[in-house]
């Protein structure tokens, strides 16, 4: 067993002991730390497999950006941690057995297959993986690209349309409320009873 | 000739339609005129048809084709032949005498106009049944009589006992349809036609054909055509057991026991019976299975008779043995004797009949003959009449009664068939019988002391709900209800006398009446024993009948006329045999229990076990329960929590998996 | 691969382009006028012209670029002109609904065309990848338009869990698409067919892979066991945002499935024949039961979904043109009657009050005959009775069934549609057979979405009466993408 | 769609549009415009039947007034019609009963007049369209979508319990015909792609296969008939419908279900007809007996009537499986016969309910003595029941019987004891309702029946007078079609 | 024995499996829900580079560079909408997510 395979092993098991970790651990803040940590043990498997820039990607943009959006969300929502873990281990057989049975099925199915797919040939020393990357992303795959593109200003639109909320007591007025104005919130008849509370017209 | 076939029925049809739908504007003498002028025309024109049928003319043909199915063809159409003439001219008669009955029995009667279309109506029908020449318009006219006694019987719809005796005897005359249908289907499944002729020409090929309706068993095809068709008669002409209707059919008015439960209708039992005859003549058991049943009812019946006390009832008691009598007569294949008695019948007991209407009448509507006595000198014609009637009925020498009763009498007594002993047994009984308790009711009625006066208090107000003159004496009825009493007292007189000659033993019936006479010879050997009219009457007196007729009455006379108190006295004595013939034998209970109830019971539990339980219950909304439960149990399958959607995803993807993925 | 690089013609394409290029217009116009009523008029606008783009760029043949991962087929025109007139539909029908609710703003029409847009790409990838980004553009506009209202706990609730079994769902799509990539060392969906229909080295491998496929698409689709998402999403949204979901996604969908299963997966049709088998019969008994049981329509409808998914899988799996094009036939049918369903209750709940409860439709019929009428023949419709387009749609897929040989499917299904037909016997039970509620609210016409309406329900009938044009339809474009 | 407008269509679509029209007219407005209006279409749909008798060549068993046109080439599914001597009766009963109804709700129906109306018309359209289509699908079409208005019909303008049994009739019909529907689409394949029936009555087919189908045909129709025990529908919805409604199920929409018998399962599956004669005679027989007997114990005129029609439909389906010409024949006379009797009898009890607003028999009694003139229609009507002979309930069961007599005694003996069992039930009733002195009040005070009232009841009596006196002509136009369905029948389909 | 391809294969398997386990083991914490999805990814990513590394094909990690681009807009708006649950709720806890049920 030569020192890539050692290396496999290591990163693996590292990679499975943060996994559980993150579905096992009391306090979110912890959960999220070690799927910082599978991160890191996935891009080093990667480099592996010569998939140079992904390692990195994944390092910068996962740790770099998502983790820390997690962290930030769990810090700024307090969770009350006590009753966070009431009944947990209650559920764990059920989990267990899905999870086993799951387990053992993809290994009978993936087990000591190799699909007839000799070992990746060895790079030559000048070889990019970025470059080539790049080059498909621009050319071969400047649809998906684009359409990522829009994925990401949906996901920004989105988030802003979701959480941004306006600050009380602005002048700002409200179109849709300006819309919504029927004569019978501003004129009122006597003898007419109204067909609709108010309260409910102004709420909101 | 044939339209003047056609006026027979069609003219009191006609009469019927215009008292029935316009009697509002036609008032009641309107009403009565045209009917009855409707029932002059056709008994008319069947005097006209009679003398052409004697004068050796029949007619067969058809009038329209009712419907056709695949090769089959069902006509309606006459066959006029010297039974039908002599039925159409009984038939006629009476009925005429009847309407003009009516107008003084009916007079103050809300129902007038409607009564009259009845009866014309009835009189059409009966006509329609006796001119069938197939067996399609029989079931018609059949079933149009059957209506017509219905709508008859519970003409005085307000009274809960009218009611329920015509509704009872339309479903005991609907049994007796029942086999009468199925006797036709037989017919017509072996010989492929409805019509008469062409039937009575294959039955003979039919005569050792054999029927299994029970594997193992074959029946003789002929035997089960005949009786089926003879339960039909049985229903009609009120045999027993069937006979239970026609004493409540007294629930009716007068004129009509007169008309339909005593002279026509119920004989149409016999005039079909007579019509097979070339049918029934291919089958003893049949024919003895008619002999027996006749027999049963001659005597069983006149039993009954003897303990009435409703004046109608006694007489409508009679009417049930003496159709027991032709019966008898149709089994000993003596067809055109039954003919003749019911002929002779027909008359005296119409004329016993409206006599009692006519008492009725005097008694304001009062029927329990322990209220009357001594109305001889009230009401003479009546008298008279009444015992013209009554001397005819127990077979008075020389009265048209005795000759049709006595030819049965002996007729039976030359059968050979199964059966024919105990027939004669109970024909003879049975004159006894008939003499007591006819004079019985005669001297209650007609002499001893006068018992109305004290009577009002207990007589029967309910009867009629009409207003009852009380405490002046009864009186003669008027002429429209005396003349048809003379009218009819004449033929019971003499018509016997003047017809037994030929219709019985010259042959007169011709083809209309089939005798095997080498198998049944009753008939033939009578015609030899026969000497003329008046031989037999001086004849029969020395013989047993004549004798136990004088005893019949002679016992009477000495019950109630010289010692009154002793009826009473055996009354007390044989309790028991008295109670069993009040009870009528208990046919009423035992079919009130066992049939209707028995029915009643059976819906009853198949609708509430069957419909409702089991199939509405268990089946359709069992399942309907059934796919709530489960669609509860799917829906809290939602249970609204994350992990259980995945985890309903994930063992989804398991167990696909596990199934298909196996390699 | 060389350095040197060539502009994909971007004709084929142009609708796609003129729907973005319209949606960033719209969002910056929006921000700066603030003017909602311009935006619902824009949106209008560029889904009409997509339409016209679309129906005149339509050609015979199929056409490809992009490198062949964007398709331009019949089926993909037919499909996406539908999906226009459906959003245009759901926009017209959810305008005063909005407005009322203080939800009309530019970012839902941004959300819808976007919405659009990952439908269109779907409709016309061709490739595993952009299948997938189509899929997820698709989905994260849903995801957001679900949560628009924010201050509604059930709609924010509805967002959650959509949100968390969607990325379940495309991680159990994806570890399909990853296996299959390993088994056939390709992601296009012609290279793949070409390679499955050679034969891969592991059948085991690959039918283990078309589970997880099959997983992701039922989810999509919402069949059983992948749809219990379905009730909770289109009960907490606003029924707007229902409306947009249960209509036009679906036809997205079903070019999902056509996609994915026919022209990429067909050569391993022995496989999830058996699969599309278990969850059509699953969708049906779980569709049809449990919305027995539903008191807001909205959850009714939702069940009613599923099943109708579940026949329209029936089509699928038949495996032949004529199941196919009897999908195509179904959905269309399906999206037609659904809009009209839920554009009633979006009508319906006005003056700030929610028709959500079928006991608010209690005698519908003596307040709103015509719109009582509209809803009872779109009710009978979704039962299958004719004369209605839901009739033919199933019968197209029963004929389908049968000639493929699956003559016990069939009798399944019209069982569980006996069942179906009970709940939707019960809607218009209300509207006709009931005493109207106590409290009688006024009621404000709209005269379009009234006419709108009508048009819809309208619709139904016409084509129940006459559906050959739309059955033609369906028959050539599946013709000309299959041949 | 097709090309000339052909009497058929006429018969179909003339209601139907009159129907639309009148729901144009809106809400309860003009109440009498619209009674008016549908007056009008009712007797416009009528008119337009009868050439179909007068023009009716009753010599040949081929289709006839045939219109044949391309409706869904997809499918190749046709917008075929044509009638023959076993259908064209029925369209014009059915025309015929629509008059009836329309003239019987007449100032009955209070509230929504327009849709009551509207519905019947439509019904009516539709139903005729089932006895006229020759294409598969079509039948379909209209075979289902009547369910719609009579749904509509019994839930909307029904008794107290109307909404139960208004989806019980519903659903209970879906069941059949849901099953028919993969029947159909299998035959589709069998026939190589055809929806003409004409031409699946030639299709060979397997034994199995033809087992299978008529399971299948059988849930159809059999339920539609209703035969035991599939029939509990139809008490309830006689029971809830309005008077109309009631009149049409009774008169018209139970034929369906024997007419299909005679178009779809003799023909196309006639070995195992043959094969299955058993069953039918056996759950015809039933529902003579045994429905003749719970009929007995009903305290409710409604359900007493329909359990009485369901035991005179048991003699339509028995004379089919006679398969002689006196069974089937006698069969489809009872059909027509029935639509008349069982129609004036629900338009009598409607009339009493009109009036005293209760259907059960015991709230009654005497009623003669304040309407007389309705008395005797109403026993003309109750001994047409209960199959008087001279009324047209005599000739179907007579023919009936002496069909079965031919076969089997047993089955005919059973078979009779409705001569029985139809007068006790029939006239046990009329005697409690009927005779007898006034009971109540509320009888007391009944009028008679009205001009229009009367009149309905006239068109009826005569119609059942003229069939019972003279039923050549109705038998004669049957001739042909069933002579050849016989021959039809009588040859294997798994010979050729 | 060396590693091989299947090593890979399995190594995702086992993470997707524990994702799994974490999904419907957690039933207080939406959070760390969304961190069980991000492990399934990964998984997944495992699996395409492995493939794409044995098959000597870049298509497999350029489908892995989207789905990170994916999985990052999809945690955005994943934790918008968790964001804006909370003001909602008050609570993160998926029990209390049983408003729609049935």
């Amino acid at each position: 067993m030569d020192f890539q395979d050692f290396v496999f092993y290591l990163l693996s098991a590292i990679l499975l002991l943060a996994g559980l970790r993150v579905i096992t651990a009391r306090n979110p803040v912890h959960a999220a730390l070690a799927l910082v940590l599978a991160f890191f043990t996935a891009a080093g498997l990667w480099l592996l497999l010569q998939a140079e820039f992904l390692a990195i990607t994944l390092v910068l943009v996962y740790i770099g950006a998502v983790m820390v959006l997690f962290l930030f969300v769990v810090m700024m929502l307090d969770i009350n941690l006590e009753e966070m873990r009431r009944g947990f281990w209650s559920y764990l057989p059920a989990g267990l057995v899905v999870g086993g049975l799951m387990v053992v099925e993809m290994a009978m199915v993936l087990g000591g297959k190799d699909l007839g797919l000799a070992e990746p040939a060895a790079r030559a020393a000048d070889y990019s993986n970025t470059k080539e990357l790049g080059l498909l992303l621009y050319t071969d795959y400047v649809y998906p690209f684009e359409l990522a593109a829009v994925l990401l200003l949906v996901a920004m639109i989105a988030a802003i349309v979701l959480t941004h909320r306006k600050r009380v007591g602005n002048k700002q007025i409200d179109p849709a409320q300006q819309v919504r104005v029927k004569r019978a919130d501003r004129v009122r008849m006597v003898n007419v009873k109204p067909q609709k509370p108010e309260a409910k017209e102004e709420e909101d | 000739m044939q339209s003047l076939y056609l006026t027979v029925p069609l003219a009191p049809l006609a009469g019927a339609i215009v008292a029935g739908l316009f009697g509002k504007a036609i008032g009641r003498t309107g009403a009565h005129v045209v009917t009855i002028l409707g029932v002059l025309v056709s008994f008319l024109a069947s005097v006209l048809i009679f003398q052409d049928v004697q004068a050796g003319n029949t007619f067969n043909g058809s009038i329209y084709t009712w419907l056709t199915t695949g090769d089959l063809s069902l006509e309606i159409g006459f066959l006029i032949d010297r039974l039908t003439a002599v039925m159409m001219l009984v038939v006629t008669f009476v009925s005429l005498c009847v309407h003009v009955y009516t107008i003084g029995y009916m007079q103050d009667d809300p129902g007038y106009q409607r009564f009259f279309s009845y009866i014309s109506l009835f009189t059409f029908s009966m006509l329609m049944l006796v001119m069938s020449n197939n067996f399609l318009q029989l079931f018609f006219g059949w079933e149009a009589v059957g209506l017509v006694s219905y709508l008859l019987i519970g003409f005085w719809y307000t009274r809960e006992s009218a009611i329920y005796a015509n509704l009872k005897a339309f479903l005991v005359n609907r049994v007796g349809d029942f086999g009468f249908l199925l006797g036709i289907g037989l017919v017509l499944a072996y010989t492929g036609s409805l019509d008469y002729q062409q039937v009575f020409q294959l039955a003979p090929h039919l005569a050792n054909h054999s029927i299994t309706l029970i594997d193992g068993h074959p029946w003789s095809l002929m035997a089960v055509i005949c009786i089926l068709l003879f339960i039909g008669a049985m229903g009609k002409s009120a045999q027993f057991p069937l006979h239970v209707w026609l004493p409540d059919s007294m629930e009716g008015p007068t004129p009509i026991s007169a008309l339909i439960h005593a002279a026509t209708m119920v004989t149409a039992g016999i005039f079909m019976v007579a019509r097979m005859s070339p049918l029934f003549e291919l089958s003893d058991i049949a024919l003895s299975f008619v002999m027996v049943i006749g027999a049963i009812t001659a005597l069983f019946m006149g039993f009954l008779g003897v303990i009435q006390n409703d004046i109608k009832r006694v007489v409508a008691y009679s009417t049930l043995s003496q159709l027991g009598y032709m019966t008898v007569a149709l089994g000993a294949s003596a067809y055109s004797v039954a003919i003749f008695h019911l002929m002779t019948h027909a008359f005296f007991k119409a004329l016993l009949f409206l006599a009692a209407g006519s008492v009725i009448i005097g008694m304001h509507h009062d029927q329990d003959i322990r209220n009357m006595g001594g109305l001889r000198k009230y009401m003479p014609i009546t008298w008279i009449t009444s015992l013209i009637g009554s001397l005819a009925l127990i077979g008075t020498p020389f009265l048209s009664g005795f000759y049709s009763k006595d030819s049965i009498i002996e007729a039976v007594g030359l059968s050979h068939l199964p059966g024919s002993g105990f027939a004669y047994f109970a024909v003879v009984a049975g004159v006894f019988v008939t003499a007591f308790y006819s004079f019985r009711m005669y001297f209650l009625v007609f002499h001893g002391k006068e018992r109305f006066r004290n009577a009002h208090a207990h007589h029967g107000h309910d009867e009629e709900g009409e207003p009852h003159g009380h405490h002046h004496a009864p009186h003669e009825s008027p002429w429209v209800v005396t003349l048809p009493l003379v009218l009819l007292a004449i033929p019971s007189l003499a018509i016997g006398y003047l017809t037994i000659e030929p219709m019985l033993h010259g042959g007169w019936f011709g083809h209309a009446i089939q005798v095997n006479a080498q198998a049944h010879p009753a008939m033939l050997e009578l015609s030899h024993e026969f000497h003329g009219a008046a031989a037999m009457a001086l004849h029969a007196l020395t013989t047993l009948p004549f004798w136990l007729a004088v005893a019949g009455v002679g016992a009477a006379y000495y019950l109630y006329m010289v010692n009154p108190a002793l009826p009473q006295a055996i009354r007390e004595r044989f309790n028991l045999l008295y109670v069993i013939l009040e009870r009528k034998y208990g046919f009423d209970e035992f079919n009130d229990w066992f049939f209707a109830g028995g029915a009643r019971l059976v819906g009853g539990r198949l609708w509430r076990w069957g419909d409702v339980a089991a199939i509405d219950g268990v089946l359709v909304n069992g399942s309907a329960r059934l796919v709530g439960r489960i669609a509860n149990v799917v829906r809290h399958l939602q249970s609204g929590y994350i992990y259980h959607y995945a985890f309903a995803m994930l063992v989804g993807v398991l167990l696909l998996a596990t199934w298909f993925a196996r390699g | 691969m060389s350095a040197t690089y060539a502009m994909p013609a971007l004709a084929p394409a142009l609708p796609e382009i003129v729907v973005l290029a319209m949606a960033c217009a719209i969002l910056l116009l929006d921000v700066f006028t603030k003017n909602s009523r311009l935006s619902y008029g824009l949106t209008l606008v560029t889904l009409l012209v997509a339409a016209c783009v679309t129906a005149f760029t339509a050609t015979a043949q199929t056409q490809y670029t992009f490198g062949g991962q964007f398709v331009d087929d019949a089926m993909g025109d037919v499909l996406k002109l539908v999906g226009y007139f459906a959003t245009l539909a759901v926009v017209v029908y959810s305008r005063n609904y909005l407005a009322e609710r203080g939800l009309m703003r530019g970012e839902y029409y941004v959300l819808a065309l976007l919405a659009m847009l990952g439908m269109m790409v779907m409709i016309s990838a061709n490739d595993f990848l952009v299948l997938y980004v189509g899929l997820e553009l698709l989905s994260l506009a849903l995801y957001a338009m679900v949560a628009f209202q924010r201050e509604s706990a059930v709609a924010t609730e509805a967002a959650m869990k959509y949100f968390v079994l969607g990325a379940l769902a495309s991680g159990l799509l994806l570890y399909g698409m990853s296996l299959l990539y390993g088994l056939t060392g390709t992601l296009e969906l012609q290279k793949m067919a070409e390679v499955l229909h050679v034969g891969v080295k592991d059948e085991m491998m690959l039918a283990f892979a078309l589970v997880f496929i099959v997983a992701g698409l039922g989810f999509k689709l919402g069949v059983a066991p992948f749809h219990m998402w379905v009730p909770d999403i289109y009960q907490g949204a606003p029924a707007a945002v229902t409306l947009f979901i249960g209509s036009a996604p679906k036809l997205a969908a079903f070019a999902f499935a056509m996609r994915l299963l026919v022209d990429g997966l067909q050569p391993a049709i022995g496989d999830w024949q058996g699969m599309l088998a278990v969850m059509a019969v699953m969708s049906l008994a779980v569709g049809n039961l449990a919305a027995i049981m539903q008191t807001d329509i909205k959850r009714m409808l939702a069940y009613s979904t599923i099943s109708h998914m579940g026949f329209l899988l029936l089509g699928i799996l038949s495996g032949t043109f004529a199941g196919y094009s009897a999908g195509l036939f179904y959905a269309i049918a399906y999206v037609l009657m659904s809009l009209g369903a839920f554009g009633l209750v979006v009508y319906l709940s006005q003056g700030g009050f929610e028709a959500a409860q079928l006991d608010d439709y209690k005698g519908l019929n003596s307040r709103q005959p015509w719109l009582a009428a509209v809803l009872a023949m779109l009710m009978f419709s979704m039962a299958g009775i004719p004369p209605f387009v839901g009739f033919y749609a199933k019968l197209a897929v029963l004929q389908a069934l049968v000639g493929a040989g699956w003559t016990w499917l069939a009798v399944v299904a019209v069982m569980f549609s006996l069942i179906g037909a009970f709940f939707y016997l019960r809607v218009v039970k209300l509207m006709y057979f009931d005493a109207p509620k106590a409290e009688v609210r006024a009621f404000t016409p709209a005269g379009e979405v009234q006419g709108m309406l009508s048009v819809n329900g309208l619709a139904v009938l016409a084509l129940g009466i006459a559906p050959q044009p739309l059955i033609a339809l369906c028959n050539q474009a599946m013709q000309m993408t299959l041949q | 769609m097709m090309d000339g407008i052909g009497l058929l269509s006429l018969a179909i679509w003339l209601p139907i549009a009159a129907g639309v029209l009148i729901l144009a007219t809106g809400g309860d407005g003009n109440k009498d415009g619209q009674r008016t209006l549908a007056l009008v279409g009712s007797l416009l749909g009528f008119l337009v039947t009868l050439p179909l008798w007068s023009g009716f060549d009753s010599q040949t068993a081929a289709m006839q007034f045939e219109e044949l046109a391309t409706w869904i080439p997809a499918y190749n599914i046709h917008y075929h019609l044509g009638v023959d001597g076993i259908s064209m009766p029925f369209v014009i009963l059915n025309s015929f009963t629509t008059l009836l109804v329309v003239l019987a709700g007449w100032e009955v129906i209070k509230d929504r007049v327009a849709q009551y109306m509207a519905a019947f018309l439509i019904q009516s359209g539709l139903l005729n369209g089932v006895f006229a289509s020759l294409d598969g699908v079509l039948f379909y079409m209209f075979f289902e979508a009547m369910l719609i208005p009579l749904y509509l019909i019994i839930g909307m303008w029904g008794g107290p319990n109307r909404v139960y049994a208004a989806i019980k009739f519903f659903l209970y019909t879906l069941l059949g015909s849901l099953l028919m529907l993969v029947a159909l689409v299998y035959l589709f394949f069998q026939s190589g792609g055809s929806f003409e029936i004409l031409t699946w009555h030639k299709v060979p087919l397997a034994m199995t296969a033809q087992i299978l189908l008529f399971v299948a045909f059988f849930f159809a129709f059999a339920v539609k008939v209703p035969m035991w025990p599939v029939h509990t529908w139809l008490p309830d919805a006689h029971v809830e419908a309005p008077t109309g409604g009631s009149v049409v199920l009774a008169a018209i929409t139970l034929k369906v279900g024997a007419y299909g018998f005679l178009r779809f399962i003799l023909p196309i599956v006639p070995d195992a007809a043959h094969e299955l004669t058993w069953l039918i005679v056996t759950l015809s027989l039933v529902a003579v007996v045994y429905i003749g007997l719970v009929a007995l114990v009903q305290s409710d005129m409604k359900k007493l009537i329909a359990y009485s029609s369901i035991a005179h439909m048991g003699f339509v389906t028995l004379g089919f499986f006679l398969f002689n010409p006196l069974g089937v024949e006698g069969g489809l006379v009872q059909m027509i016969s029935h639509g008349f009797v069982s129609a004036a009898m629900f338009l009598c009890v409607g009339v009493m309910y009109d009036r005293v607003h209760s259907r059960q028999i015991s709230d009654y009694g005497g009623v003669v003595n304040t309407m007389p003139k309705f008395a005797a229609f109403f026993m003309l009507f109750a001994m047409a029941n209960a199959g008087l002979p001279a009324t047209s309930g005599f000739v179907g069961e007579f023919m009936v019987v002496l069909g079965a007599v031919q076969v089997n005694f047993w089955w005919a003996a059973l078979a009779a004891t409705t001569l029985i069992f139809g007068a006790a039930y029939t006239l046990w009733m009329y005697k409690r309702v009927v005779f007898g002195p006034v009971r109540n009040e509320k009888v007391a005070e009944l009028t008679d029946i009205n001009s229009r009232e009367f009149l309905v009841l006239l068109l009826l009596a005569l119609a059942v007078l003229g069939m019972g006196l003279y039923p050549a002509p109705v038998t004669e136009v049957m001739h042909a079609s069933v002579n050849n369905l016989l021959e039809h029948v009588a040859h294997s389909k798994l010979a050729y | 024995m060396d590693v091989g391809l299947s090593h890979y294969l399995i190594l995702g398997s086992i993470l997707f499996a524990i994702s799994v386990v974490g999904i419907f083991l957690n039933r207080k914490n939406i959070i760390v829900l969304l961190m069980a999805i991000e492990l399934m990814l990964l998984a997944v990513n495992m699996n395409f580079v492995a493939f794409s590394a044995y098959l000597n094909d870049m298509a497999g990690q350029v489908f892995v560079f989207f789905i990170l681009t994916v999985a990052a807009a999809e945690s955005a708006i994943g934790l918008a909408i968790l964001v804006v649950l909370f003001r909602n709720l008050k609570s993160i806890n998926v029990e209390d997510l049983d408003e729609l049920k049935g």
